[in-house]
């Protein structure tokens, strides 16, 4: 249970990283977009995004030994900035 | 009913460009609208469809507006549709935001139990609600 | 330099997903793309791709102390499966 | 010269689809065909772009011959024509793909100095060569 506030802070990052840059795709595309079209971009954000996710985030809600488990959280939430004092950005949610 | 689905897609977008711009209490207004206008149209299409968008974007407007349980339940609903539709698009997406509220009502042990769904399904061909 | 084979691990595991997401995302529009689209699609994936990377490829750099170095290194080729002996199946690269 | 344009632009992308369907002999004869053209045709519109893309072509179809040197030699003159030009285009990618071969070699020091460069970019808004 432990690493169930770095696995939300780590969906926030990523999320924002996606929302920031399929805004600008949608930018660059404007007004000649179809709904097909930004659904495909939709997809392939979210494809990029969930499957580089899911090695940290399997590591994260792995069980097994106590030891690696601590260390695991503790190098994932430095490497990608999600302990708590990190968390000072407000974060954009649907 | 061409013409009411027209309608509908339209508060749907509209609902979705509110939460983007942070403005939650419009866009519950909107996805309710759309709720009922769904509701009213016998012939519609892909009813449930609909309404699985329009119950994730209440469920989002109620994150933001910070009413965690309001979130849950339409959130729950997006889940039932789901159920009742057959399809997985936007499974993922749902288990994690759900997760994300338990984290934030500090209940870790209901959040343990969705992020389990959320990764269970990240490695799927995934693609969640557009509008 | 003890973390270079692990950089181009992780480098390779995620260009290997954003090739495949890429190639999903140009099946699902077809022959109704045009260039500029195509480029608007690989600038989302790069984007999404090289922003989620920039932390862990960060650390795996940094210097500092070599105790945490060598954590993050170890954690990090854990985590992502980028061991020597993970690297089975090959590579598509450009 | 816009029909050269043309015929050149449809050499880079037949090249491209060669290094995708791991043909990278083929995809090396257009990326030289193309250069040539490039340089025969005085008023071909932004030659150094389509210079960087066959470089950047070559590069990779070297990478997938496995004749490492030949590959740097290539992204060197991708390097080279991107501060010619003054952009940034595909920059990271070329550094990353630099010290990849570089770590091939088993040249460390060299891999570790172009990783740096590679890291200092990829925050940045960045786009690598499509043809």
């Amino acid at each position: 249970l432990q690493a169930v506030p770095t696995i939300k802070r780590l969906r926030g990052k990523a999320e924002n990283i996606r929302l920031m840059e399929l805004e600008k795709a949608r930018a660059k595309l404007g007004e000649e977009i179809t709904p097909k079209q930004l659904k495909v971009l939709e997809d392939l954000s979210r494809g990029i995004m969930n499957k580089m996710l899911h090695a940290p985030m399997q590591a994260l809600r792995s069980e097994g030994d106590v030891q690696t488990h601590v260390q695991t959280i503790d190098v994932l939430g430095r490497v990608f900035g999600l302990s708590e004092e990190d968390e000072k950005t407000p974060q954009v949610r649907k | 009913a061409s013409g009411q689905n027209y309608v509908v897609l339209e508060m749907l977008k509209k609902g979705k460009k509110c939460l983007r711009d942070n403005e939650p209490q419009r866009a519950v207004v909107l996805f309710e609208e759309a709720l009922r206008a769904i509701d009213a149209t016998p012939d519609f299409k892909d009813p449930l469809l609909a309404k699985r968008k329009a119950y994730r974007g209440i469920g989002g407007a109620y994150v933001q507006i910070g009413r965690p349980q309001a979130a849950l339940d339409a959130l729950m609903k997006v889940l039932d549709l789901t159920r009742q539709i057959g399809d997985n698009t936007g499974l993922c997406d749902a288990y994690g935001v759900i997760a994300d509220i338990y984290t934030d009502m500090n209940k870790l042990d209901k959040a343990a139990e969705y992020y389990d769904l959320y990764i269970a399904n990240l490695e799927q061909d995934q693609s969640a609600e557009t509008m």
